[in-house]
């Protein structure tokens, strides 16, 4: 490593290196940024959930949208898998169903990015995945 | 580069390598190899997360959940449950003492909900042993910032504005001291940070060194550039050798990056920090004592003036922080001093961190707001008592602090309110108590370390501290009078009047707070020869419950002095005078027929 | 520097800034009680660890007492020395020290003259409420010095006297807490450690933690056996301080009593030590010449400059820390020893008395001296030359113990042939007087001129280290003084690299030179007592008629009769020695 | 004062003096010397102190005043299986004073001292800040967590034949 010559030098490095640990900032204030969990009991991976996953970890990376993205359990809506829930700051968790590679880019860019409602939401039974 | 999905944190603070973290990383490791997971997830040791009683803690995120207690043999399943399958390992998660019901998520604990973590920001969190992670946590962005867009007497007047006050005890405004210390002219300066923590139940400042080394190295830097010191020492215990180990790797990653040496971060400033053991006396804590010790002397202290801020190590101006206060610093510049002061009390600003250990749920590392009541840390934070028993009292402030009972629970703790009940805000360790500790014997406990750790240098701590411990541990074996009690009071006072240091001025408080606050129970050791909570072997008896007692005279063939008599298949009988009680008597009884009053 | 104004118990006072309470109280006669404090203000010696807390203080504003010893005064504090809290902090301070000291003053070696004791009489203690456990250590003698530990009160005048002022190191505070107390390194005995005796450590100590050992009540069977003869001999500093036990001033010369004194004890033979200083000086002086003249005509390899070597503390001194600079001292024996040597010889001879049947004593300011007889190249077939030797305070004590009204003696005379001494042996007693003695003797011989003015002022003072440069009638001799070891050591360290070039110098061990003996009566940290000694001592020369050591009478005819020349062969043998490698005693190597 | 005497090889001069060079042969440096001598013999024994204080050109009771000052310097040697419990409060409300006193009459030793067939010795720790664990209990590098006098025999078994 060579020397960090001046305060603008450590900045820029400061800001390469923040990503690396991205994930344990997001983790700090999850409140403050849309949360996704994706189903994966052994039926959701069995239907690609895995894939949906990879995906939206990569791809929030990619375009710099601020995401926590966990997994979880069977979230009760086997007949609609991949499912995932996502929970956006201050709002009610809204659950898709049917999730594909493509609709998931949707996800991220419409509702994540601009909270536009889009097609395939579940409806709510009252409950979220952790209760 | 990959990007993690999962990152799993695990404390290799001291207490949870005591309990073989280095095992769990191991094993996780291992497991996730196997699984062919190396690009998911990621292992990562920190410091403390503070929750000790429930270590080793692993922590996975980015989904928060907080495994308490674990072993290595739990690696596989957290593998494979959790991160594979997606689903919680229940039985590793904390449960909740009241509701008994499993909290995976530690911002849902109220171990944690109550606090406020800035000097311990960074501990659990990041790697303390990879710089890369500290600078991406703003590490040295204080230190730019100070650097290149403040003057030192700016620096100064925002840790003045800030109303940051010394956290090692004493409780001096930290800007101020600075102030001194840069306002004397000489050749050489210092900075020292006191990393020789000492007060027995206290480890906040190991934890921070083994947690977020580099915080204490940039405000070191940061105290350099306002005082004019091109060189800092640490002086630390030796007994903290993972703290020793993660500093010395700290310094050279910095010198290596250029954030410690010459000309940093392209400025003229140059400042390098050093080593410096400690070797066990705890009153090398009061800082003339530390630096006689840091020359190779004795570590006795001297009376003050002059201070070091004039005249410290090898005679040269000297400005000695504490750890807990340096580590404080760095977010202050970044933060605001305006930001910092809206957090705490009106003359006692930002958080201060505690040991809470004892007869408490939750033993472990707390970071709190000043003005948190004592209720709120010990039953909020803290869990409450431990196998639900009645709270007794709790003891700030070490061996320089007082206990205070139940009628001071609502206080806000601050510097001030802690001296004004009779205490002392120490350096934070805070045991709690419950109805099973005697006063006495607690007293007894402190004075016994101060006795142990008295320098000998002045005649009311070698000679008065003795005489004060020898007094209490008359009253603990039931020969005490009430002159005794007396003696204890002014003797207390006189050491108070005129020790030298303020390890003997305040080596008293736990002896003069206990008279205060449990007289009753001292009168009831002296005049009643009793000792309510039960503690004081000395002053119970041993008694044969009468209908208990079949007569198969087990006690009587072990009891070492023959002091138990009766007949065969009839009840029993102890001679008390002739008593040693050694106890052999009840571990014998299988009909728990002998009681201990 | 600006006057500062404060209150001490309610009277308004002023003193310069940078003064401490302790002193501007007693500038102004309120005298606040110390114990561990000490100040030899002219020696700039000062111990001031702020321990004892007697000198506590009330002062407003400040939460706990002050120390009077360790707080300068600030402008408009209000001081109150004798409050309730004050007197009660301070006698309970007091009972906390005594709680843990042997109360066997009755019979200390102290009793009548401890500091502890005084207090607590001054303070009126009448019980000691804090009683428990007592340390103890066990008591060790060494051939000068005795150390009964339990005594030891924390004082840490003789560590600072050991390490600070003498730079000898053979005391240290060791352990902490109730266990701390100054001891010698692993506890071990006096012997083998480092001391040199010069007994500064006894001198300051404030109980009976520190006292020589005694030898009166040897003395007094040897006086009481009829088969022996007992001669005694007087070293000068006796003479300017002895009085002071008997209430006079300090300065009082007084003798002609101690004389009728001794003589009133018994001895046989009242001599003086004085008569071996002049001795002293014509082997001493010879030895220089011979040294600086093989100088002068160009040998380089002599060693100089030469060190005198009449105080025993400063042999001891040199053998452990200098032993590879034994070559410079002069090879001449100290006046305790040559007197011995001649008194076992040629005065047992004139008498017709075997040595062994003669008791050479010595009444010394010095308790090193009591270590000097001891040593093994001093005796002859295990006879010493002197066969003890005792201290002033030693003998201040006797006299009182065989009920003489001191004051009331007569002024008497020393016996001959060994009582009679020149002016120049009186002073040997001072710090500079040594070399001056020599220098006057040194002058003549060397230019074979009168030497009209016998005063040499830039020889003498206080000054730690001082040096001069005299005239032998157009070569400047260098003349170096040192007194104190401490101020010694850095003479010496100067020698070795070379920055200081000396032909000669005086060494003593004790602050003042042996007026400040470790022999003498105590002077409890007065330093005017020191200078009033020394004053004495001038003055007794200055009566002297005669005032060159080659002068004295009796001094021609032991050459003539006995022993030849100074430097002679007989000379060598019994009034030279030799000096021996101490430094390697302590470290073991396999 | 309980040393042990020993005599110094040549080796281990040189090697103390090594030591002392390596701090420039400063007095001041005193104490970091002593802790590295003690990580070479395990203890300070006079002899080694006497070295130091003729390297250092320091008076050798200075030496011994410094080492007697500290608890971390030692002048007995340690046993194989050094035992410390931590007598910080939250082990000693936790019940350490109970567990020492299990060891004491276990190894029949007191504290500082080590057992006659030199593999245990016993000491007292301040706080290690394990305080989860309390009260605990070091043997060597090994901590033991929780520890109940009933454990104590146990714990030693597990070193008695090694």
């Amino acid at each position: 490593m060579a020397k960090i010559t001046s305060l603008n030098d450590l900045r820029k490095i400061k800001d390469d290196l923040q990503e690396k640990i991205r994930l344990r900032e997001n983790a700090e204030s999850p409140e403050s940024m849309a949360q996704i969990k994706v189903g994966m009991a052994t039926s959701g991976i069995a239907s690609g959930a895995k894939e949906i996953f990879n995906f939206l970890v990569e791809e929030l990376d990619k375009r710099n949208v601020s995401a926590v993205v966990t997994q979880t359990g069977d979230m009760g809506y086997s007949y609609a898998e991949p499912t995932i829930e996502v929970t956006l700051p201050g709002q009610d968790p809204v659950v898709f169903g049917y999730v594909t590679v493509d609709k998931a880019d949707e996800i991220i860019e419409k509702y994540i990015r601009n909270g536009e409602l889009i097609e395939g939401i579940i409806p709510a039974n009252y409950k979220t995945i952790d209760d | 580069m990959a990007t993690f999905k999962y990152h799993l944190l695990i404390c290799g603070g001291t207490g949870c390598k005591a309990s073989d973290s280095d095992g769990i990383i191991t094993s996780l490791n291992k497991e996730i190899k196997e699984k062919g997971l190396e690009n998911d997830v990621k292992v990562v040791t920190t410091g403390c997360f503070g929750f000790c009683e429930k270590g080793p803690i692993v922590k996975v995120l980015p989904d928060n959940t907080f495994y308490t207690q674990v072993t290595p043999g739990d690696a596989a399943e957290i593998i494979q449950e959790h991160i594979i399958k997606g689903r919680k390992v229940e039985r590793l998660l904390y449960t909740d003492p009241e509701t008994e019901n499993h909290i995976a998520d530690s911002k849902h604990m109220g171990f944690y909900q109550k606090q406020i973590r800035i000097a311990l920001r960074n501990c659990g969190f990041i790697d303390p042993e990879n710089l890369d992670e500290a600078i991406s946590r703003d590490a040295y962005m204080a230190l730019g910032k100070a650097l290149t867009e403040m003057t030192p007497q700016e620096v100064i007047d925002e840790i003045k504005k800030s109303g940051l006050r010394g956290r090692g005890g004493g409780g001096f405004p930290t800007g101020l001291k600075w102030e001194f210390a840069s306002k004397n002219e000489a050749d050489q300066k210092y900075v020292v940070c006191n990393a020789d923590e000492g007060d027995p139940g206290a480890f906040m400042d190991r934890s921070i060194l083994e947690g977020d080394p580099h915080t204490v190295l940039e405000a070191m830097a940061i105290c350099g550039y306002t005082m004019g010191a091109d060189k800092g020492l640490i002086y630390i215990r030796a007994e903290y050798p993972l703290a020793i180990k993660r500093l010395k790797i700290a310094i050279d990653q910095a010198r290596e990056y250029g954030l410690l040496g010459k000309n940093i971060l392209g400025t003229d400033f140059n400042f390098d920090i050093e080593l410096r053991y400690g070797a066990g006396a705890f009153v090398c804590g009061e800082e003339t004592a530390l630096i006689h010790s840091m020359e190779g002397e004795r570590g006795e202290p001297t009376f003050k003036p002059p201070f070091p801020a004039e005249s410290g190590y090898n005679g040269k101006p000297t400005n000695v922080n504490n750890v807990e206060t340096f580590a404080s610093v760095p977010v202050i510049l970044l933060k605001g001093a305006d930001w910092f002061s809206s957090i705490g009390t009106e003359k006692s600003k930002g958080t201060k961190v505690f040991a809470l250990a004892g007869k408490i749920n939750n033993v472990g590392l707390i970071e709190v707001p000043m003005g948190t009541t004592l209720r709120e840390v010990i039953f909020e934070i803290g869990g409450g008592i431990k196998d639900g028993k009645k709270f007794k009292a709790v003891q700030t402030g070490g061996p320089s602090g007082g206990c205070l009972t139940e009628k001071h629970l609502d206080t806000p703790i601050d510097f001030d309110n802690l001296i004004a009940e009779g205490s002392m805000m120490g350096s934070g360790g805070m045991i709690v108590m419950d109805e099973d500790d005697c006063m006495v014997s607690v007293a007894k406990f402190y004075l016994d370390f101060t006795v142990e750790e008295s320098c000998g240098k002045c005649t009311p701590c070698r000679i008065g501290n003795k005489r004060l411990y020898e007094i209490l541990d008359k009253i603990t074996k039931g020969e005490g009078t009430m002159e005794d009690l007396d003696n204890l009071k002014n003797l207390s006072n006189v050491i108070k009047d005129t020790a030298l240091c303020g390890l003997g001025q305040t080596s008293p408080n736990p002896v003069l707070s206990t008279l205060d606050n449990f007289w009753d129970e001292y009168v009831a050791h002296v005049t009643d020869k009793k000792c309510p909570a039960g503690a004081c072997t000395d002053l119970m008896n041993y008694n044969i419950i009468e209908e208990n007692c079949v007569g198969c005279t087990a006690c009587a063939r072990a009891c070492p002095v023959n002091c138990i008599t009766g007949e065969r298949k009839m009840p029993h009988h102890i001679d008390q005078a002739a008593c040693i009680k050694c106890g052999t008597c009840m571990e014998k009884c299988k009909f728990n027929a002998i009681e201990l009053i | 520097m600006a006057n500062i104004k404060l209150t001490i118990d309610n009277k308004v006072v002023e003193v310069p800034a940078g003064t401490t309470i302790l002193e501007a109280a007693r500038q102004n006669n309120i005298h606040i009680p110390t114990l561990c404090y000490m100040n030899l203000g002219d020696m700039n010696i000062e111990n001031k660890p702020g321990g004892c807390r007697v000198c506590v203080v009330e002062v407003e504003g400040r939460k706990n007492l002050a120390p009077s010893c360790a707080t300068n005064v600030a402008e408009g504090m209000v001081v109150k020395t004798n409050t309730v809290r004050v007197l009660n902090a301070r006698a309970t301070v007091v009972e906390l020290i005594l709680s843990d000291h042997p109360a066997d003053c009755l019979i200390c070696a102290k009793n009548g003259n401890c500091e502890l004791q005084t207090l607590a009489q001054d303070l009126g203690i009448r019980k000691i409420s804090y009683q428990g456990e007592q340390s103890t250590y066990r008591e060790d003698t060494s051939p000068s010095i005795i150390r009964d530990v339990d005594k030891c009160i924390m004082c840490r005048r003789c560590e600072t006297m050991c390490n600070d002022v003498q730079t000898v190191g053979a005391l240290s505070a060791i352990n902490r807490g109730f266990e701390a107390v100054v001891a010698t390194a692993f506890e071990q005995n006096l012997e083998k450690s480092t001391c040199t005796y010069c007994g500064q450590c006894v001198a300051v100590c404030p109980t009976g933690a520190l006292t020589e050992v005694d030898h009166t009540q040897q003395l007094i069977r040897d006086l009481a056996d009829p088969n022996k003869t007992v001669v005694v001999q007087t070293a000068p500093a006796v003479r300017a301080a002895l009085g002071e036990e008997f209430g006079n001033e300090p300065g009082t010369l007084v003798t002609g009593k101690m004389a009728a004194a001794l003589r009133r004890l018994g001895f046989d033979h009242v001599f003086d030590t004085d008569f071996a200083a002049d001795l002293t000086i014509m082997e001493e002086g010879t030895e220089l010449l011979g040294r600086l003249n093989k100088f002068l005509a160009g040998d380089k390899n002599v060693p100089l400059p030469i060190l005198t070597s009449c105080c025993p503390a400063w042999v001891n001194f040199f053998e452990h820390n200098f032993p590879e600079m034994r070559d410079i001292p002069s090879t001449a024996r100290s006046p305790q020893q040559m007197f011995g040597a001649i008194a076992k010889t040629y005065f047992a001879d004139k008498i017709g008395v075997n040595r062994k049947e003669l008791v050479v004593v010595s009444i010394m300011p010095c308790l090193a001296k009591k270590y000097e007889c001891q040593r093994d190249e001093f005796s002859v077939d295990n006879d010493p030359d002197v066969n003890y030797s005792i201290s002033t305070r030693e003998l201040a004590h006797l006299i009182k113990q065989s009920n003489m009204d001191f004051n009331n003696l007569p002024d008497e005379d020393f016996d001959n042939p060994l009582g009679e001494s020149t002016g120049a042996a009186v002073i040997f007693g001072t710090t500079g007087g040594v070399i001056e003695a020599a220098t006057r003797t040194a002058y003549e011989v060397q230019t074979g001129k009168n030497l009209e003015n016998v005063d040499f002022e830039q020889l003498r003072g206080f000054e730690g280290i001082r040096s001069a440069t005299i005239d032998f009638d157009g070569t400047p001799i260098n003349i170096g003084i040192a007194h104190g070891l401490g101020n010694a050591r850095k003479l010496l360290e100067s020698i070795k690299d070379g920055s200081n070039k000396f032909h000669a110098i005086e060494i003593m061990a004790c602050p003042g030179g042996c007026i400040g003996g470790g022999g003498q009566p105590l002077h409890h940290g007065d330093s005017s007592i020191l200078k009033a000694r020394m004053k004495a001592i001038y003055s007794e020369d200055e009566n002297k008629t005669l005032r060159k050591s080659h002068e004295n009478p009796y001094i021609k005819s032991l050459y003539e009769e006995f022993l030849g020349e100074p430097l002679s062969e007989k000379a060598h043998h019994l009034l030279h020695t030799h000096y021996f490698d101490k430094s390697k005693n302590d470290i073991f190597i396999d | 004062m309980s040393s042990v005497k020993v005599k110094l090889k040549k080796t281990d001069i040189d090697k103390l003096a090594e030591v002392c060079k390596s701090f420039n042969n400063e007095p001041g440096e005193l104490i970091n010397v002593l802790h590295k001598a003690q990580e070479i013999f395990g203890y300070l024994p006079s002899e080694v102190q006497e070295v130091i204080a003729h390297e250092l050109k320091v008076p050798v009771a200075k030496v011994y005043g410094v080492v007697t000052f500290y608890s971390f310097f030692t002048m007995t040697p340690k046993g194989k299986f050094p035992i410390s419990i931590c007598t910080g409060t939250a082990c000693y409300v936790r019940g350490a004073e109970k567990v020492l006193d299990e060891f004491k009459k276990e190894l029949n030793i007191q504290v500082g001292d080590t057992t006659a067939d030199g593999k245990f010795s016993l000491s007292c720790l301040r706080c290690v800040g394990a305080c989860g664990l309390a009260p605990v209990v070091l043997i060597g590098e090994k901590t033991y967590g929780r520890v109940a006098p009933d454990d104590v025999k146990q714990i030693i078994k597990e070193y008695m034949d090694q």
